[in-house]
């Protein structure tokens, strides 16, 4: 029997075993979208059938990096930028907990751009969220990568003068296998976007728009939004590339116009990076964690295996 | 056969096969009942550049890198002539022979291939003439011709082998065993005809050196040769450990490519990922899970892992990281060994260490010593640090082969069971408290995402016993006190290991302290010191950290003067005593080496002689630094 | 008016203005005459969540944190409701009344926004049966309600301002000018209104307290209110700085973020870049371009920041970076002061360490050393490490504007001009010889790339006179004998500057030592138990490495004993200074506290009894660490 | 007069001049390719009327960064991954230099890939060469970001389980303005590419494709190889983002199967960062360094123009 009964377990979800006893109300500030992207993980949790006890989920730090304290579940809450390197690994050593990581744009795009890319090459079958306010939130409103050109800021006191990044655009060069955006106002679309994405078996990237009026406050809230797929004026086939990659690169630029398209812009499935691994035989058939906790382990003796070279 | 000992060194370019060619060489004199020791010197450098290997051999213990040397096979750099790529360089290829006349004993033997090294060339850098000063025997041989002759040109190193033979009455029989191991039958073949024709060739010589074999005794037990890196990678596959995640970087790389080969076979996963903060963070991410993980890296690459370690650190995540030490600041020398990141491996990151810093004096120790890391991490929650450096990281050397059978260690620590987890406090929310005030020699056993009921966060913040951010005064305090708390619980447990060595006699009137991978070099030194008249007894440090104050500090009271000696410019474990142990300062004085090159037993010899007898050290590759005054 | 001294705490929640209105209160009695210093305490979070900002006024000069405090004006956390987002957290909104119970002192004043805070929740949590204990008069007023009359809800502050006005006999015309300047007209009348109407509705209380306001000459010249943030940045501007690369980190912004907003006015260049990494190396890039650099970060910002500094130390490229400590390790108490990275930025990189590391113990240090790190960075081409601690970085504090009348000082450092590039060494390829092994205070000037003749390789590795790579040993024992030696010269223009503050009677029985921020606040200490009859007298280090040991030497041999205090959990200046001059070590003790709050005059008056009585401290938040035994 | 008046020197060049006379002939192993950089870029260099005085070089850790060691000029031999930030502040603080970067597959794409993508971003007006033999050369032959998947090494014994990157497309996403890739085998399209790059005005990437005879034994050899400018194969315009886009992928792609395309793929003329700086206002008209060597200069005073402020 497995080491780790909560996995797989089957029984009825609440949303609400996801609000933690310790701090059940969020201190983010009044109006902030990271309230949004809460409720939409809780909301998709009993979707995608996984238990508090079954999650993983690894934060940077930020605003957006609170959200472990807020979301009952197993949670390592790590340090800027590096939520992705930890949880991959999790991933790896225990390929039955889902495991979801979460960070801000300054963490994820900034900071912890190179993780980004290398991640979503490896294609792990996890959920990346990124909370993309295009600001720096917990340090007192800096420019982030996503903040627009000439966005004024206090390091940036006449205007940035760099383009934003465009991480939709970068996902799919990375090749990530799932890309999408969703914003904090449409609570809806997020819930379903999240459930997806952790149901999608490689590397899944929201980019989830989330108003910080704290130190955005001119900056729009994210709507009125459009749903790309709902939408009669976009036409695309998300498991195309090339169309998808087309779409992303207007969705980007509109962004910086006022005009807010969400939702899915990318699919495809190509085989997780446990998948492929375990194919060369890098990597074991059983979740190596279990090993630990199997009292009748054989342990390989260096001896037994390897001596005999030195001899 | 006699009883001298062999200091044998081959040197070519690198790329021309010194490097397995010294290796056979090794294990065939370990077969044949010698003890062996090596020791690499080369470049930064893919083909090309001066490299040697030296072969220490006796018929009784060896266990450090000897005092010059007394046989050089010179093959030439091959590399050093490619003139399509406008890389013709002057006397380049004479290097491998120019370079290693220094060290040459009186009375030494040169072989080298005339094939590259042009004879008239050799004579107007003046071989000859210091082979009379020295009474060296000179025997050009043109290895390259054979090797061609018989097969390709690599197989010159053979042919060196065979002059050697002849000359030095070397019975070639292992070594030709060895051959037949690692080649197919039609190669191997070739090396020995290439084997036997250099022999017969040398047999041409009308005189023959003074120099023979040292004589050969049968083992007790069946010998293994192995370097400092094999004994840290075996070492860590016993102990359990079953996820590396990694970046490559010299020194260190020798580990991780070990570790890489075997995983897989011992149903382990290595990663090779984009860059060294997501090696260490990985190896977080897989510990957290449940898996006994490391990581490591050399210099920059160590530095990079800084504030991984540190959340480490704060979220009692047990992990193991080794450090290879290479002569720096900076990129430095990267081939060249050193012993100055004891302080930065010590003190890196933000906030007050919460770190255990091990070091190996040698090769068994690397094996114990990484297996105690293990331990450690995993029972009291702690990143643990293994520091060694390129010198021990490369160094073959042969050891017992029952010294290995040990059992296997898939202990994952202080973690819970999904049982126990039942019985274990809990918030009332239900979430499980990882990190209680109330603790067992300060350690909270943890919980592993997938068990039911374990559910908690680690978070580098400080935080409560949920785990949950915290900046209470009172809540700060006690955290903080647990976590530092264990080091008196692993300063005990570490004393029954005895990971500091002792040697020489109990009543000496002089210490000399030293750590890591010159240990054994020191220790050479004190036999002579001691056969020399000297009262010398000697201390090899593995703990950095916790330090192991008490048995120190018994060591530096019994004697009068302590001479610390270790590979640095600034005297860092030095540094690290007077901080622990301040009274003793007047007592210390320090023995430093940073050219690149480590230590041999006669320099310090000679540092210890110049530090009792207050003189100038006439040597200028050392630096003497004396007690400060009162 | 009085003679007593005012601490004055503001509480309330993250973004209720708490800030912006203590810098105008300490501001406002500055002007009237006062000598005013600050201390905040916040979360680390946006909006709401415990803050309070205290400030100490007296007619003579303050120094330092005081002794708990005497008024607070409690406005409740305005952010602690916030229903729609199911963020209606329980009794969060009266943390800025309970949270200060605790130090407020016999016979203290409390004025309180009833329209925040219930009346009858105070009564629940014991408000009443603790003024009575204490002698505290408790004045209950519906501040918000005032602010909503005549303007808006953030305006309470100021309510509450005219409330003290009329109980503590505060004159507010100086203050109302300062609201007159920073908003505009229309507003500043509404708070001026608010003010009044706050003022007149406590002409109802009854009973006023006892406390009154110091009495206020005016100062000898005019005073500017500067935090340690304002006099680093100001010290840089003026030491040439114009460039600085950095990303936003707890408490470094500050220094970031003045520095971002000015030098487009000075000329200069701010770029705020991916990561720390980036930072650092942007620095050096600047630098090795010829133009005055800075960067910094603090705790995890920094440790990214150890492969581009050791490759500085190897370059001898100039740079001055800033590390601003909070409390670790790891993420930690990001608002929370602590000095604890020490050891971090004394030896974080490989090799042994070439740098110059200095903190700071005031606001005037704050300048002077910055200055004195540019100075040296760019003269002696080493890389300099100001360090300083989130306390000092947002303390407050009046300064004479004088002291900031220098001279700019635009000096590149050891930078040739292209016609003494003329006259330089060179390679006879035309390559410059940048680092020479023949060397004035073992300084080789440099050139910068776009100068005639100037070219050279700089490189991590080590490297020859003209900077290309080179593994000889002799060159590497050149080379490093160069870097290392600087500190001799080094250590001669520091005891020039006289960077260590000693304070007390000269002939003291006892010691107390020191460093950076803490240092003011020990030298009240010092006055206290001189005054109590001790005999003790005061030293604050501020050069860290190079270690001032002849100064420190000669302060521990005049006193008995000594007790360093510090803000960390392991006593790391005590262990530099133990490391440094190992033979006072049983001299020494340490007090420490790392509960995240800075020390007060009084706790180290009670550490200091404690350690010369032998007794046990009561007060759990500091530890005491005594002297080894012998 | 300025400071330094190596800059826009006008006289003859010859591209010896690039040669070290301390490390004149190179020690890479025979038949490496990045011998081919070497030329290539002294070749470029009379080309773009540069002097060795006024170039400055920064480099990174791996057998592509010894580059500095064989070609003269201001040298900045970095640390693994770093050439970028370093570069481009060089550039910051004089732009008169002519900056130049270089470093190795993993140097610039695996641990310096956040550099990259910033780097790219902000559109430096700098050159970066990446000496692209999709392997770890200097550490002895471990897989790298561009090896092919499937590629063994000693530390992927059983082979790769990883997608390789697509450096051109993530240039391209990134904002990079001019991108092209040859190769050691082409010397003169290399020449020829490496002068365009040098004097585009922003960051121009070049995929320099350099082969490893060493740990890449059985990898091509970069032959036969096309110039996709040259081939009636191929039909796309390089100032169109989205068939530059296209052509990218199919290269990244076609080199996996053993084509070996070559060639410019992307120009564009968006304002370099300094221009953009310069316009807002956040950066001098004159260059920065020039002031520390102008005994006239006046240094503005924080007394004058801050500290009232305060009082
Ligand atoms: C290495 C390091 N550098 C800097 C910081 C300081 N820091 C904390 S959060 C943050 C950025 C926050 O922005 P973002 O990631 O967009 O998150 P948000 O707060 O907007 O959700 C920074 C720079 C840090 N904690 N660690
Ligand atoms: C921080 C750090 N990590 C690792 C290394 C070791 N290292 C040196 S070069 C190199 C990779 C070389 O590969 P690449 O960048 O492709 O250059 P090449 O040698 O192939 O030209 C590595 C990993 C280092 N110097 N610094
Ligand atoms: S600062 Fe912005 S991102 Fe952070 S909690 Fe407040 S609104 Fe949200
Ligand atoms: S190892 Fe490869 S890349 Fe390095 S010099 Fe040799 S051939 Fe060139
Ligand atoms: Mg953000
Ligand atoms: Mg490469």
């Amino acid at each position: 029997m497995s080491a780790f009964t909560a996995i797989g377990e089957d029984r009825e979800i609440d949303q609400n075993e996801f609000t933690p006893g310790i701090e059940p109300q969020a201190t983010w500030c009044p109006g902030c979208g990271d309230f949004s992207v809460l409720k939409a993980l809780k909301q998709a949790m009993p979707e995608v059938g996984r238990t508090p006890d079954e999650v993983l989920l690894c934060t940077g730090i930020g605003c957006s990096g609170k959200l472990n304290s807020y979301f009952e579940s197993y949670g390592f809450h790590t340090i800027h930028g590096r939520s992705l390197p930890v949880a991959r690994a999790a991933k790896l050593a225990n390929p039955g907990v889902e495991v979801i990581a979460a960070g801000g744009d300054g963490d994820g795009y900034g900071i912890g751009g190179n993780h980004f890319m290398h991640t979503a090459r490896e294609n792990h079958d996890m959920t990346y969220i990124v909370f993309n306010n295009e600001i720096f939130g917990l340090t007192k409103g800096q420019t982030s990568p996503t903040s627009p050109k000439g966005h004024k800021s206090k390091t940036q006191p006449s205007g940035s003068a760099k383009d934003p990044i465009r991480p939709l655009s970068l996902a799919l060069a990375s090749g990530a296998s799932y890309v999408a955006r969703t914003a904090a106002v449409n609570p809806n679309q997020a819930a379903d976007i999240l459930a997806e994405a952790i149901e999608h078996d490689g590397f899944a990237h929201v980019d989830f728009l989330t108003q910080c009026p704290t130190w955005n406050k001119d900056a729009r809230q994210y709507v009125p939004y459009v749903d790309v797929q709902q939408s009669d004026d976009f036409e695309f086939d998300v498991t195309d590339r090339q169309e998808a990659g087309e779409m992303m690169y207007e969705v980007e630029s509109k962004l910086y116009e006022g005009e807010v398209l969400t939702g899915r812009f990318y699919k495809n499935d190509r085989p997780s990076y446990g998948e492929e691994k375990r194919a060369t035989g890098e990597m074991p058939e059983e979740p190596l964690a279990e090993r630990y906790f199997d009292e009748d382990a054989q342990w390989e003796r260096a001896a037994d295996e390897l001596i005999e070279k030195h001899t | 056969m006699t009883d001298q000992e062999l200091i044998w060194r081959i040197a070519g370019g690198s790329g021309d096969g010194i490097d397995s060619t010294s290796r056979n060489f090794a294990k065939a004199l370990m077969r044949s009942g010698l003890d062996v020791f090596t020791h690499r010197h080369y470049p930064s450098r893919i083909r090309g550049g001066h490299t040697y290997v030296e072969v220490r051999a006796a018929s009784e213990e060896v266990r450090s890198r000897g005092d010059g040397y007394n046989v050089l096979l010179a093959l030439g750099d091959s590399f050093a002539r490619n003139p399509q790529e406008d890389a013709y360089y002057g006397k380049e290829e004479l290097k491998p022979l120019t370079e290693n006349f220094d060290d040459l004993r009186e009375g030494g033997v040169i072989i080298y291939d005339e094939g590259l090294i042009d004879e008239e060339q050799a004579e107007e850098v003046g071989l000859h003439e210091k082979a009379e000063e020295n009474g060296w025997y000179v025997y050009p041989v043109n290895l390259r011709a054979i090797a061609k002759e018989h097969g390709r040109e690599v197989m010159r190193n053979n042919a060196g082998i065979g002059v050697m033979s002849t000359l030095l009455d070397f019975d070639t029989s292992y070594y030709e065993e060895i051959i037949g191991e690692v080649f197919n039958e039609e190669i191997a073949e070739a090396n020995r005809t290439v084997i036997r024709d250099g022999a017969g060739t040398a047999e041409e010589f009308d005189e023959h050196p003074d120099l023979q074999m040292p004589t050969a005794e049968e083992h007790d037990e069946e010998q293994a040769l192995v370097s400092g890196s094999d004994a840290i990678a075996y070492g860590s596959l016993d102990a359990g450990c079953r996820f590396i995640s990694g970046y490559p970087m010299t020194p260190w790389t020798d580990v991780f490519t070990i570790m890489s080969q075997n995983l897989p076979k011992f149903g382990g996963i290595s990663e090779q990922v984009e860059d060294e903060i997501a090696a260490a963070s990985l190896a977080l991410g897989a510990s957290h899970a449940g898996v006994k993980a490391m990581s490591g890296s050399s210099g920059g690459g160590f530095a990079l892992m800084s504030e991984p370690l540190g959340l480490a650190e704060m979220t009692e995540t047990p992990v193991v990281l080794v450090e290879a030490m290479r002569a720096g600041p900076s990129t430095g020398m990267p081939t060249k060994p050193e012993q100055a990141d004891l302080e930065h491996v010590l003190y890196t990151s933000q906030g007050d260490s919460t770190r255990v810093v091990l070091a190996p004096g040698n090769h068994e120790e690397c094996y114990e010593q990484i297996r105690t890391a293990f331990e450690i991490a995993y029972d009291y929650q702690i990143p643990t640090v293994l520091i060694y450096d390129q010198k021990l990281q490369g160094e073959l050397r042969n050891i017992n082969v029952s010294f290995f059978d040990r059992e296997p260690d898939g202990d994952p620590g202080s973690v819970l069971t999904e049982d126990e987890i039942e019985e274990a406090a809990h918030h009332n929310s239900g979430k499980f408290q990882r990190f209680n005030y109330d603790r067992d020699k300060e350690v909270s056993p943890r919980t592993v995402p997938g068990q039911k009921g374990g559910r908690y966060l680690a978070t580098g913040n400080e935080h409560n016993e949920s785990g949950h951010i915290s900046e209470d005064p009172t809540n700060r305090v006690l955290q903080m006190d647990s976590r530092l708390g264990k080091f008196e619980y692993i300063r005990e447990e570490l004393d029954e290991k005895g990971n500091q060595t002792h040697y020489g006699p109990d009543e000496a009137q002089y210490g000399i302290m030293t750590w890591g991978s010159h240990q054994d070099t020191v220790f050479e030194a004190v036999d002579r010191l001691n056969e020399a008249g000297h009262s010398v007894k000697a201390l090899g440090v593995s703990d950095m950290m916790p330090y192991p104050a008490e048995e120190v500090t018994a060591f530096l009271e019994s004697v009068e003067e302590c001479l610390v000696v270790e590979m640095n410019a600034t005297g860092q474990f030095r540094g690290l005593t007077q901080k622990e142990l301040g009274r003793f300062g007047p007592k210390l004085s320090s023995l430093l080496k940073y050219n690149g090159n480590p230590f041999e037993p006669a320099e310090i010899v000679e540092g210890f002689e110049t530090s009792i007898n207050g003189e100038e050290l006439g040597d200028t590759t050392m630096k003497y630094v004396p007690a400060a005054g009162d």
